[in-house]
């Protein structure tokens, strides 16, 4: 694993049932800095931040996490090696309460003086989940549920965090707002893998990028390349808006 | 006015049983939302382990009656927990993926066979404890006899249930098997080990419908293979009448199932009470569509 | 055929599944008894056992399938609505059926030619429960039944005949078998303030009826029927609360001067390390020795003909509970019924007439 | 007279007042957009439009007729049709039978009719087919008919969902966050779907919060806040609104 | 396609197989068998509930115990001849299936189970008190008419099969058709999602009624079979266990599929009878089968296929 490296996927393979989606990803993340994945729907992007956080089997290849390989590590270990992951359709506990589920991303958290500090910077981000505290997070409305996912996933303190589509559902004013976020927590030294639809701006915040066709890494590069490649911008930046 | 107090203690003294087990359907059903029809027959499973135990090790001639049944209960608790996560891993852990009522199916194969293998290890027979284990003190209060043992009854099922709500609620592994009830692949990007909870949740639930058979078998005496499916029905339904999922809501249902069971008994008809009591969870269903004290539920559209 | 195949219908599993054990143990026994010593007119008899699960359904489909398996006669089986599910498909196959444990007495009413039964009838039981209870100078009555149609039929008799005379029922209602806590029965018959309960179900739930009497510190004394007979009462009920307990009954094998019951006796002890608890299954036994004796005396094998010889009634086999013979209906002649008292030690002795 | 006219709508969830007293009208043929922050209630105007929910306060009048009281398959077969923020469809259902779900309240066949296939149940079975197959091309997913629905990708997913509303032959179609999920060229097919379907003569009011598609699709804006209305009239307007800035877009 | 064709051909040969039975198997096998036909009848009409409608109805044996003793009640009482009741048992059970429906409906998965456990349970507990003196108490009902068609009396169980699995015939065909039309693809909607299905348009509540009334008004004449065929029916029919084992034949088989449901049924009410061998271990064995099948066919034997649209094509504008 290359210097500075603290994630890296070599020739990932994963199917669903009989059927595979992903056909040999290589990929890798380097220590501090933020990596967005871009892709049509049903390219697997999904799927291969589940691939990194293990819920999904991996069937053929490697993943790594600071030179230690993970493909086969429960999914519940990988939290605890640092890994974090807001994943797609949100998927906050409804039933329990905002602090609730707060509380359960710190679970693998044993620093006490980081969760309240934590929690508090959380609050502060989005002053909405404040208020809401007490409230279940299954009647939050659509984007609020998107920012406790979000927040939650921050409580584990991690090294790593994976967001699969953080912006998704939300106001442009607060996508603005989120966007600015990361890009502070990476300043303070996180290291970020962005699954976004919107390019654009997914672009303009990464240090580097990927695009991915049908289970495969169609192009690689760093994101101002990838914002001027014309492939790119036909396919996923909507032309000339 | 004294037989009806007297009957609200023969109430509370059932109920206090079907609590009982209720508490472990109860934890077994907020996990993996399961209906494990095999709980009714492992509380069977406890009462005739407890059998075997108390006869051949005679542990309350060693210890003395009090520490004996404690070391007893506690050994009840462990193999009955036992078999019941070695019937999660075989019939339960296969299925956790699919239809809801594929497991249903399996924990009703599961029942008929943990019944039969009992008969036909044990024979088809009445098996009987030991008279006299437990004290047969019967106390006044406030003029009513009620056994002491009753009493006990209903205290030890009091402190399990609200051990269990404290470990429930208050602690880390109680929040993750909360976490983990929900929505299993986010409790697993927690860092929540959701086998392990589920291991957890499955030794637990089973040991206490274990420790309740023993209890069914030093009170009452008399034990037998199919004992399981009434006892596991009645728990079934006092789980949902306060709300399945939630102890002490199993605590509230299996206590007033069986007040209203005594009461029906007492001013209705003998013979109509399990129906009266199926009345009332009717009613009481249409009224609170989730038990008493039903889960919350939050559907956004 | 070499061997002569008699069936045995019974509950092997399901929740009357000891019974069932019981009365296959025992024909068993006794079929190995008649092999050993040359067997039944010169041929082995061969006992097919199927299970009825205690159930109306699955008793057809056992008695479609032993029907089918060229068996002489069938012993066969215990509760009423059981055995009835079974009584068309036997006279249709011209089989004879000798039921054990089948009180009902519309059983025997419908003129079918091969059904017989070693069981009493329900008015018969009720006949003598009434006389015991007045004999014993009892007033008002508690009767309590569990819903099942043998106790339920019994019960009912028990309380037309009662009715007619100066008793009164202050208190007639159904448990329901299988739980364990019955103390909300006993409360609420306790207001009524019977002088006597009469008791029509069965062994379990009495013995921790009478634990949970005793408990309350009541006093009252109770009678049963003979679906208590069963040692293990004593054991679920324990001596002290059982001391006292009347019940009506046949005759059990240990009260019999015979040797053949004595016999008997010996060797299911010997072999299954116990007596035989139910009185149901010892019925069975009955069953089968009606068979075999009435093949041994009327020398054949043939069903019409092996009918027409017990209904005749002039043959008297000896069988577990006494001299068997049967009427031109299929029921058991003669009075069957004793009464018996459980003593300080927990033993049933039987009172004099 | 509007086709949609919501009049003083208040949803009050516990302590909380979702919607407070909203007001607004929606033109028949016109498009209009609904926009506002998370949490602003919008979803919840759409909920009490359908009768998901029932309006604490207020009226809502649909072609002059109140349907505030009514149940919703009663107002969609009225001409109200949905889809929804978080993707419904029946997910291990055919496309085409997702469709035809929509299509159920404009059939008549019964029981009896659909055991004996009556020919008026054949016949009027094929008509449903094939308006269905047709919708399913109108959005563009020829081909998929029988597919599972969760087998389609999320974009594909959603104008399944619009096929779906499209087979009741709604007048209104309502939209929550159609785009939610879809990349810039597939949201860029959406505005020309959109497009489409005014051109049908339909009347549309969406929830997005994606601006590209609501300053090209939209002729008109609700913008909501904490409940209230904060804002109305045309894109160009509300998008230079201080307050809607404030609230909702934030200054680039 | 060759696939469909492959299974014409195999269930034509099934079929075939079938009708020929009573004349090679003996009357043991035979019985056997029409006791797998009530018991298909009474599967189908609860998969019109549960596996269709997705509604969680664990008390199905009472809809077959109202029909049973309505047409026991009705030949005994006034000598309606059999196949006669069958229609107006059906119809007694169809409105039991909505009264009961009606209050308790709206109840979510578990709570519904238990609700219909419950009405199961109250109706047998009413069977055995003898309820307004109509159900004979524990004995029941006795001395049942056989049925009689053309003339005919039906008493073999050779006779009983064809009657019995000509209903099911019946029955599969009917339930087929439905299964394909607007009102089966109603049911399916809501089975898969309450709000969607309302929100398209569909009577959700009307139509959870519309599957309790069918599937019922099925077991109630199931019912009527069942009471001519024993000619005594007695509340020990129509116990907790009957409605699970119906349950579990519908689940097993594959919830939703007509052919996984037959299947089902052969396999839960055969394999008792084929295990009779093991003596008293035969339901220790049937437990374990069970387990096993279930683990290895995790969504039932033949679990339910989306429809696959053939002809659209030709269908196309
Ligand atoms: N649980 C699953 N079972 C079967 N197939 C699946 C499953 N999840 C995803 N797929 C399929 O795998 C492929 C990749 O899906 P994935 O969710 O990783 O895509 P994605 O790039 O994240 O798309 P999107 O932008 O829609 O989120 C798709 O074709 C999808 O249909
Ligand atoms: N069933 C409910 N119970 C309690 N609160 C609710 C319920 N439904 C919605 N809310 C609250 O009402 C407010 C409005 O929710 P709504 O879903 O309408 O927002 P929205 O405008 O659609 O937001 P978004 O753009 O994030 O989807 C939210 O704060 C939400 O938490
Ligand atoms: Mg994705
Ligand atoms: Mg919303």
């Amino acid at each position: 694993m290359g210097e500075g490296m603290i994630l890296k996927i070599e020739n990932l393979h994963v199917k669903y049932g009989q059927v595979e989606v992903l056909h040999g990803i290589n990929l890798h993340v380097n220590k501090g800095e933020i990596v967005t994945i871009l892709g049509a729907n049903g390219a697997g992007k999904s799927t291969t931040l589940n691939a990194i956080s293990g819920l999904v089997k991996v069937s053929s290849g490697a993943i790594y996490f600071e030179d230690q390989p993970i493909s086969k590590v429960p999914a519940h270990r990988v939290v605890e090696l640092g890994v974090a992951q807001a994943p797609e359709g949100r998927r906050v506990f409804g039933t329990l309460t905002v602090q609730e589920n707060l509380n359960l991303g710190a679970f693998t958290n044993r620093d006490g003086d980081n969760i309240i500090q934590t929690l508090g910077w959380i609050y502060e981000l989005f002053p909405v989940l404040l208020e809401r505290k007490n409230q279940l997070a299954g009647t939050l409305s659509g984007g609020e549920q998107q920012m406790l996912a979000i927040g939650r996933a921050l409580m584990a303190n991690p090294k790593v965090l994976l967001l699969d589509e953080p912006s998704l559902g939300l106001a442009p004013i607060l996508v603005k707002a989120i966007f600015k976020t990361l890009k502070e927590i990476n300043e303070a030294g996180l290291t970020i893998v962005l699954v976004e639809q919107n390019a654009r701006a997914a672009l303009k915040l990464a240090n580097r990028g990927y695009v991915f066709e049908v289970g495969k890494v169609a192009l690689e590069g760093p994101s101002a390349d990838l914002l001027e490649d014309p492939n790119v911008q036909n396919a996923y930046l909507g032309g000339n808006h | 006015m004294e037989e009806f107090f007297q009957q609200l203690t023969n109430g509370l003294a059932v109920g206090g049983i079907y609590a009982l087990i209720a508490l472990g359907y109860t934890m077994v059903y907020g996990v993996l939302k399961l209906i494990n029809f095999a709980h009714g027959d492992l509380f069977t499973l406890g009462a005739y382990l407890g059998l075997t135990l108390l006869t051949s090790l005679g542990l309350s001639g060693h210890l003395g009656t009090v520490l004996g049944l404690i070391v007893l209960a506690i050994m009840v608790t462990g193999f009955v927990g036992i078999a019941g996560a070695l019937l999660e891993r075989a019939a339960y852990r296969p299925l956790r993926d699919s239809h809801r009522l594929s497991a249903v199916v399996s924990a009703l194969g599961a029942s008929i066979f943990l019944q039969n293998t009992i008969m036909l290890i044990y024979g088809a027979k009445n098996y009987v404890y030991p008279l006299d284990i437990l004290p047969r003190t019967t106390l006044h209060i406030f003029g009513l006899p009620v056994p002491l043992v009753r009493i006990l009854i209903l205290t030890a099922s009091l402190l399990l249930m609200a051990g269990l709500y404290l470990f429930i609620q208050k602690t880390r592994l109680g929040t993750a098997i909360r976490a983990a009830a929900i929505d299993q692949g986010a409790a697993k990007l927690m860092g929540i080990n959701v086998n392990q909870v589920i291991m957890i949740v499955f030794l637990v639930g089973p040991g206490l419908g274990g420790v309740a058979g023993l209890m069914v078998g030093l009170y009452y005496g008399q034990v037998n293979f199919t004992m399981g499916w009434v006892y596991g029905l009645k728990a079934f339904t006092a789980a949902i009448l306060g709300g399945i999922g939630n102890i002490p809501g199993a605590m509230v249902g299996g206590l007033l199932l069986g007040v209203i069971e005594a009461l029906g008994a007492a001013y209705i008809s003998i013979a109509w009470k399990d129906a009266i009591a199926f009345c009332v969870l009717i009613v009481i269903l249409i009224v609170r569509p989730t038990g008493i004290l039903g889960e919350r539920v939050a559907d956004k559209i | 055929a070499d061997t002569i195949k008699i069936g045995l219908m019974a509950p092997l599993t399901g929740s009357w599944a000891s019974e069932g054990e019981e009365m296959k143990n025992i024909v068993n026994l006794l079929a190995d008894e008649i092999n050993a010593n040359g067997g039944l007119l010169g041929q082995q008899i061969e006992v097919i056992a199927e299970d009825d699960g205690g159930d109306p359904r699955t008793a057809s489909l056992a008695a479609q399938r032993l029907a089918t398996q060229e068996v002489i006669a069938v012993i066969g089986t215990y509760g009423s609505s059981v055995t009835e599910a079974s009584q068309a498909i036997y006279d249709d196959f011209s089989i004879l059926q000798v039921a054990n444990g089948s009180t009902a007495i519309r059983l025997t009413e419908k003129g079918l030619k091969y059904f017989f039964r070693t069981s009493p009838r329900d008015d018969e039981q009720g006949r003598v429960a009434a006389q015991t209870i007045k004999g014993l100078g009892f007033g008002k009555v508690a009767i309590l039944h569990d819903n099942t149609s043998y106790a339920k039929g019994l019960a009912e008799e028990t309380k037309g005949l009662l009715e007619k005379t100066s008793n009164s029922i202050v208190f007639f209602d159904a448990l329901t078998p299988g739980e364990r806590d019955y103390t909300a029965i006993l409360t609420k018959m306790k207001a009524a303030n019977p002088d006597v309960v009469f008791f029509t179900g069965y062994y379990p739930e009495l013995g921790l009826i009478l634990r949970q009497k005793m408990e309350m510190a009541w006093n009252v004394p109770f009678i049963g029927g003979d679906a208590t007979n069963n040692p293990d009462l004593v054991k679920i009920a324990g001596a002290k609360a059982a001391e006292g307990y009347y019940f009506l009954s046949p005759p059990v094998p240990q009260d019999l001067a015979f040797a053949k019951s004595k016999d008997f006796l010996k060797a299911y002890k010997a072999k299954y390390g116990s007596y035989p608890g139910s009185i149901w299954a010892v019925l069975s036994g009955d069953g089968f020795l009606t068979i075999t004796e009435g093949v041994k005396a009327a020398k054949t094998t043939d069903p019409e003909k092996l009918a027409e010889f017990l209904h005749a009634g002039t043959q008297k086999v000896s069988g577990l509970t006494g001299k068997i013979a049967f009427n031109t209906k299929g029921d058991r002649v003669g009075e069957v019924y004793r009464v018996y008292r459980i003593d300080a030690e927990g033993k049933f002795i039987l009172q004099d007439k | 007279m509007s086709l949609l006219s919501i009049r003083n709508l208040t949803k009050r969830f516990g302590g909380l007042t979702a919607v407070n007293k909203v007001s607004f009208d929606v033109e028949e043929g016109a498009i209009v957009g609904l926009i506002g922050p998370n949490g602003a209630g919008k979803t919840t105007v759409f909920n009490l439009i359908t009768g998901n929910y029932r309006p604490d306060e207020g009226d809502i009048l649909f072609a002059g007729t109140s349907i505030k009281a009514l149940r919703t398959h009663k107002i969609v077969s009225m001409g109200i049709a949905r889809t929804f923020q978080t993707i419904r469809l029946f997910q291990k259902v055919s496309v085409l039978e997702n469709v035809l779900a929509g299509r159920h309240c404009r059939m008549k066949a019964g029981l009896v009719a659909g055991m004996l296939k009556t020919p008026f149940e054949k016949k009027e079975e094929r008509e449903a087919l094939r308006y269905c197959v047709e919708e399913l091309e109108f959005v563009g997913l020829k081909g998929q008919e029988s597919q599972v629905a969760d087998s389609l990708s999320y974009g594909n997913q959603r104008l399944l969902e619009i096929a779906r509303a499209l087979a009741s032959e709604p007048k209104l179609l309502i939209l929550d966050e159609p785009a939610g999920g879809m990349n810039e060229q597939e949201t860029e097919a959406l505005v020309g779907l959109i497009g489409k379907l005014k051109g049908r003569g339909l009347t549309i009011l969406l929830i997005e919060h994606d601006m590209s598609l609501v300053m090209r699709a939209c002729e008109h804006l609700v913008v909501l806040e904490y409940g209230c209305k904060i804002a109305e009239g045309p894109p160009e307007t509300v998008k230079n609104d201080p307050k809607v800035i404030e609230a909702y877009l934030g200054a680039d | 396609m060759m696939n469909e064709k492959y299974k014409l051909f195999l269930y034509s040969a099934f079929a075939l197989i079938l009708a020929t039975a009573p004349l090679y198997l003996n009357s043991y096998w035979v019985d056997v068998l029409n006791s797998v036909g009530l018991y298909a009848i009474l599967a189908l009409s609860l998969n019109i509930i549960l596996g269709d409608a997705g509604l969680y109805n664990m008390g199905h044996a009472a809809f077959f115990a109202v029909g049973a003793y309505t047409a026991a009640y009705l030949n005994t009482q006034f000598g309606l001849p059999i196949l006669w009741a069958l229609p107006v048992s059906g119809i007694v059970a169809g409105i039991a299936g909505l009264l009961v429906a009606r209050p308790v409906v709206h109840l979510r998965g578990d709570y519904l189970l238990i609700v219909t456990v419950g009405v199961g349970e109250i109706l047998r507990i009413a069977l055995i008190n003898d309820v307004f003196g109509l159900t004979g108490g524990p004995n029941g009902i006795f001395g049942i008419d056989r049925p009689v068609l053309f003339g005919f009396k039906i008493r073999k169980p050779q006779e009983f099969f064809y009657l019995i699995w000509g209903f099911v015939a019946v029955t599969i065909f009917l339930f087929y058709r439905l299964k394909n039309s607007r009102f089966g693809r109603a049911l399916d909607y809501l089975r898969e999602d309450m709000t969607a299905a309302e929100g398209s348009g569909i009577d959700t509540g009307r139509y959870q009624l519309y599957a309790f009334m069918v599937g019922a008004a099925w077991a109630g004449m199931a019912g009527t079979l069942y009471a001519s065929k024993m000619s005594i029916i007695s509340p020990e029919s129509f116990s907790f266990w009957e409605s699970v084992l119906i349950f579990i034949i519908v689940i097993l088989g594959g919830s939703g599929n007509i052919a996984g449901v037959l299947l089902g049924t052969f396999l839960i009410i055969g394999l008792p009878e084929a295990f009779r061998g093991f003596a008293n271990a035969r339901m220790w064995f049937f437990g374990l089968a069970m387990m096993l099948m279930m683990i290895f066919r995790t969504e039932g034997i033949l679990p339910h296929r989306p429809r696959v649209f053939k002809s659209l094509d030709r269908q196309r504008p």
